[in-house]
């Protein structure tokens, strides 16, 4: 079990490779990379910025991949999210779970991104091609894909 | 004291991302918070206009209107998160 | 979309940095591979070996990426498929799919790696420490697994 | 002349992985197929001894007992597929 919260891009195949690592009882590694994309709705994007909440970033991402690992039977997992700037094509967020049996690990990705991308204090900023920024709104959708796990909702201010 | 902690556009309304506050005697919960904040001046009011649009976490955790607040606390408001 | 039945290992990290490098339309990469375990129910295993029917192999793999591309908005789509002996922690089997969606490539990819886990025409040989091969049983739970994504299901003899 | 396909453990019990055959005339189906080859001896008959487990395609696709065989078809038998 590892999160880290970083502003320097991160090596897929290494960290992939490093999850997996001498444990031969892995049978199954399921990953899933966010990446900066150029558009936005009908808008060019040149980059975004990723602003968070230090501290409880960290705290958040620890839980989150701590109840993964009671709801599935992993053997490894990983949470990388960056924040800062970054530029279309480049990695914003890795997540990545191994287990003995593919469909434990394949869960437990998808458990984990719906969850960072709805609850993980992060905040983007994206700037078009004549540099002005523009905070996004949150999604509705990605609130459906994390409500989906049935997972009581003791986060929201309202 | 308590610090508040402003994020993404809560920020740019309130012109800090940080403050030690004194928070009034009325003041004793995170409802109680919202609802004098915007006596601070018009940057507050305008920041918090849209009560929908505010979470709030105390201490790093995901706090109700009903929850505590009190001298000590780290109080952080932002909007709806846009991660990943 | 491509599709590879190889005996060579493959290079996880370059497979998956080909697949998106220059397309900055692509805003999740969803990744699975499956990993040669050293033990199978209480036996300890020192390799396996897959055999395959080639020709048939490369044609089903083909059809089934195409039907992912069709049902899923897919940007990019890879399969990766060895044959031949392997040890332990070897990759076997690589499935990544991308998308300018998340919940596209996620999808995409559980339903390839679960289609490949009961059709693709791979037979596996498992050896113990003594060196014995044991040819391996179909299980079940990998024909519900594919069987809840609601194909007609006109491959089977019976 | 028909070519035959023997995959994983049914190779081991025909003995051969590959063979050209010519069809008896009442061989026209898959399931006819399936009833005529034991007949060619010990091996064959204890490869074919559960129908449950033996799948086959025709022409590499995957055939059914009621689908036609013929001179000049690929044939393959083998049991329900375990990989990767």
């Amino acid at each position: 079990m590892s999160v880290r919260v970083q502003r320097e891009p991160f090596d897929l195949g290494a960290e992939l490779a490093a999850l997996t690592e001498g444990n031969h009882a892995i049978g199954g590694l399921a990953s899933f990379v966010g990446l900066v994309r150029d558009f936005s709705e009908d808008t060019q994007l040149s980059a975004m910025t990723l602003e968070h909440y230090p501290g409880m970033t960290e705290k958040m991402l620890e839980r989150i991949e701590a109840e993964a690992n009671q709801r599935w039977q992993l053997d490894a997992s990983l949470i990388v999210h960056r924040y800062g700037r970054m530029e279309p094509g480049e990695g914003i967020v890795l997540v990545a779970c191994a287990s003995a049996h593919r469909q434990a690990a394949l869960e437990a990705c998808q458990f984990l991104i719906d969850w960072l991308k709805t609850k993980a204090p992060f905040w983007k900023v994206e700037e078009d091609d004549a540099g002005a920024g523009r905070w996004v709104d949150a999604r509705e959708s990605d609130d459906a894909a994390a409500a989906r796990w049935g997972r009581a909702d003791p986060d929201a201010a309202e | 004291m308590a610090r508040l902690l402003y994020f993404a556009w809560l920020k740019t309304h309130t012109g800090t991302a940080e403050e030690e506050v004194t928070l009034p005697g009325e003041v004793t919960t995170v409802g109680e918070l919202l609802a004098w904040l915007p006596s601070r001046g018009p940057g507050y009011a305008r920041a918090l206009e849209d009560p929908k649009l505010i979470r709030v976490a105390v201490n790093q955790e995901y706090a109700r209107p009903g929850d505590p607040v009190g001298p000590g606390d780290e109080i952080a408001l932002f909007p709806p998160v846009t991660g990943g």
